[in-house]
Parts: C-alpha cells; structure tokens; sequence
C-alpha cells in the first residue's frame, strides 16, 4: 500500500517479498518496465527522467488507492525512478495482491496505463543523434481511456 | 497576493526557469476572481517565447498537484506549474 | 521459452531473474498463484495436485509457444507444482517478456486462463470436514472463452 | 492389438486403477475403426461404477495426451486417459 520515487535501480524481488509478506493472497501480479535500447528505430544510449516530485507523490498514492478499491486489492505498490537511467535498467515496477487472478492482474494494466499519462515524469532520451523529449503517445492516451469508459459503468 | 509558479521537461528549458513566486498585488480583476487563464495571459506579457510557450494546445496545467482547466481559481500561495504531456512509466 | 514440472516451492526471485536475463525487453509481466485458506468460507489445511506429467508437460509447452506467437514474445516460462501442498505456499508461476507493456500483461493472462482449464492438473482439498476434489468452475471456463472469439478474429 | 488406459483425479479413486493395458483382439468392428466410444462402450461392461463414472456429461478423453471428443480413432499403442474437467493453476 504504498509509492516509491527513488533515484536507485529498483530490486525486483526485493520489492517482490515485501508485497507479499508473509501472508499472501492467492494471486501477485506485477509489471516492470525497462530502458528500451531504441525508439522508432534509433538508438537510445541513456535516459534522463525529469519529474515533478511532490505531484507525482500524489498522483501515485492515489491511483494506488483507486486500484485497491477498483480490484479488491489487500497489497499493491508502485515504484518509480527518477534521474539518469541506463540502458535496459528497471524505470517502473507496480505489484498488485488480489484474491482472484483477473483482479490481480487487472489492477497492474490499470496502474500502468493510469500513471503513464498521468503521472508527472517526462523522458528524455540520449540518442545518437542528439538529446531529444519524448513525445506522448496516441495509443497510451487511448489505452487509459479504456478505463474511464469502465469507471461510468 | 502571490502565487508559485513551477515549470517542467520542455517549457522549463525553453523558458529558462523552472520555479519563481509571481506577485499578483493589483491585478484586475479583483485577485480573489484570479483563474489560470488569467495567470496564463499575465505570463505571456513576458515576451513571444513565454506566449508561445504556455499557449501550445497540449500545455498541461496542475494547480497544487492536481490538472485542471484553464478556469480553476487561483488562491495565495498556490502552487500552479505547467508542463508538456507526461511521458512516464 | 520453458515449462517446469515441480514438486519443490517455487522460487519467484530466481524464476524472474533467469526470466529477464541479461537483456531484457522493455516489458516483463508476472503472475504468482498460492494456495487459499479458504473455499467457499470453509477453511483449508492442505492441497493435493494431482496430474498427468507427459500431458501437462505438452499442453504447458503448447500453452507457452502459442503465447510467445499470440502476443510476441522475447521470453515466456511456466512452472506448475504437483503434490502437496501447504496454506499459502506457491501453486503456480508465469512470466512473459515483450516490446509493449499490452502484450506482457494479456500474455500473462492468456496463459493463466488457458492452463486454469486446458493443463491437466487436479486440485483435492484438505479441509476442516474432510478431503475433496475441487469442482471446475464456470467462470474460468467463460474466462477461457474470451481468447478462442479472439483467435477467430 | 492393445492401448493403454489410464485414469485420474476422481475417476482413478471411484474405479480403484490409475493404469492398464487394454487388449483389444477380436473386438467387433475392425479393430482399425475403433474411435473412443467404442473403447468408452467396452470398459462400461465392467460394471456399474465403469458404466456410471465413464458415462458422467463432463468426462474429458485425451488420446495421446490430447483432449479429443468419442468420434477419435483409436489405434495400436494408444494412450487414452479419462478425467473431470482440470483445476489446475
């Protein structure tokens, strides 16, 4: 139940044991995404992640609040990194406990579409070719309107 | 009256600050009927780079951390920031 | 690109390490199933896995192929216990490594689904009132459907 | 010519055997055209419980590990196995 900004690689499993605990429910689903090596077909060397610190606090508490109640969650965390990143190493790590497996698994695609568009980081890749902001992307932008159909419902 | 302004990604760098108070002592209309627009218009007097700046269709505005419209209210000491679409995850 | 067969718990960190590797892509999923303490509000002391390992072992290799084509995938693993089991101990494990965030989680979730019906695996409950078998489920038969009115599109 | 049975779960425990031969010599028709209900028809005269279990709505048949409906030809060292519907995971 809880947000980490961090500057550090994440680790993984430790990350893992923790939403777990010693008690856990019958289905962990988690997502981790990493430093891609290329963007639309060019190289990318290093990724520098500018955020906007104490909004992303928020935002990501509650977004994990909002999953929790969405998908009858009793764990889940989110952990987002910050600063100059390498190349294929950890940006973002969210882990859902449920006690079904749709739930589980749902409650990870809905924090990470949500945080992608509205989550205060932006990416700036290092390329061969010189520095560049990403752009944002039409088909994330759709991927977390799925949701808000649903939250009419 | 005055508020903070924060500014992030590309409009920081375009711009060349990424964080200042901005008096708003005098401003007409009355400060207490301040909304973003109204900031937005007053930051765009500072020259062509700020207007074109802030004024890109796709500008996102966060009052204390949280996105609204153009027509949210403006209070002392708020926090306003603006920034290009978030790119995380 | 493997399926394990195991009696032995089922170590999560050491799966995802080995799943990811040195070069991962952008996107890993997981999903972890354990053992309830609970059916239908009757409290469970144990599980017993039954299976047919040839079998298990070829509609598990099937169930992973057919994911890595569905949902291009780098990577993909399933391991799946057999034997007895104790309250809260690790029952099952999936992993799926792709381009795309989408692709890692529907993966995940594909073969979470399919192997619910289709691997041949039967749970026997220990509980308060005596053992037994545990019924197949409608609902992950209807959760098994929603892939086939895809694959026929 | 023979196959080999085998059962689980549910189906092993009523019927009290996990695995057989089953010699089909001489079985009407030609042993070449035998499908799985022909197999499930022989094993039924064995008594009311094989009768009973094999003919249950939601048996699964698998003939060389593959889940098949009665229409599937059965040929020289088969492996047919019955079980319940799986729940596994």
């Amino acid at each position: 139940m809880s947000v980490s900004l961090q500057a550090e690689a994440i680790d993984v499993a430790t990350e893992y044991a923790r939403l777990v605990g010693d008690a856990p429910g019958a289905a962990v689903a988690t997502f981790t995404g990493y430093v891609r090596d290329h963007t639309d077909q060019q190289a990318v060397t290093e990724l520098a992640l500018e955020h906007y610190p104490e909004m992303a606090q928020k935002v990501l508490d509650e977004l994990g609040h909002s999953a929790a109640e969405r998908f009858q969650l009793s764990q889940w965390r989110i952990v987002h990194r910050y600063g100059a990143l390498g190349v294929s190493e950890t940006i973002v790590w969210v882990g859902a406990v449920a006690d079904h497996r749709g739930e589980a698994i749902s409650a990870c695609e809905f924090m990470m579409d949500s945080l992608k568009t509205d989550a205060p980081f932006w990416k700036r890749e290092q390329r061969l070719t010189g520095e560049q902001w990403v752009a944002s992307r039409d088909s994330d932008t759709a991927r977390r309107a799925r949701w808000q159909s649903v939250e009419v419902e | 009256m005055s508020i903070t302004i924060k500014l992030f990604s590309a409009l920081r760098e375009a711009l060349g600050e990424s964080e200042f108070e901005l008096d708003l002592v005098g401003m007409e209309p009355a400060s207490s009927e301040l909304d973003v627009a109204a900031i937005k218009a007053m930051l765009s007097k500072r020259g062509a780079a700020w207007r074109d700046a802030l004024n890109q269709p796709n500008v996102v505005h966060a009052l204390n951390h949280k996105v609204v419209f153009t027509d949210a209210l403006v209070s002392e000491g708020d926090e306003l920031a603006f920034f290009p679409p978030m790119t995380g995850g």
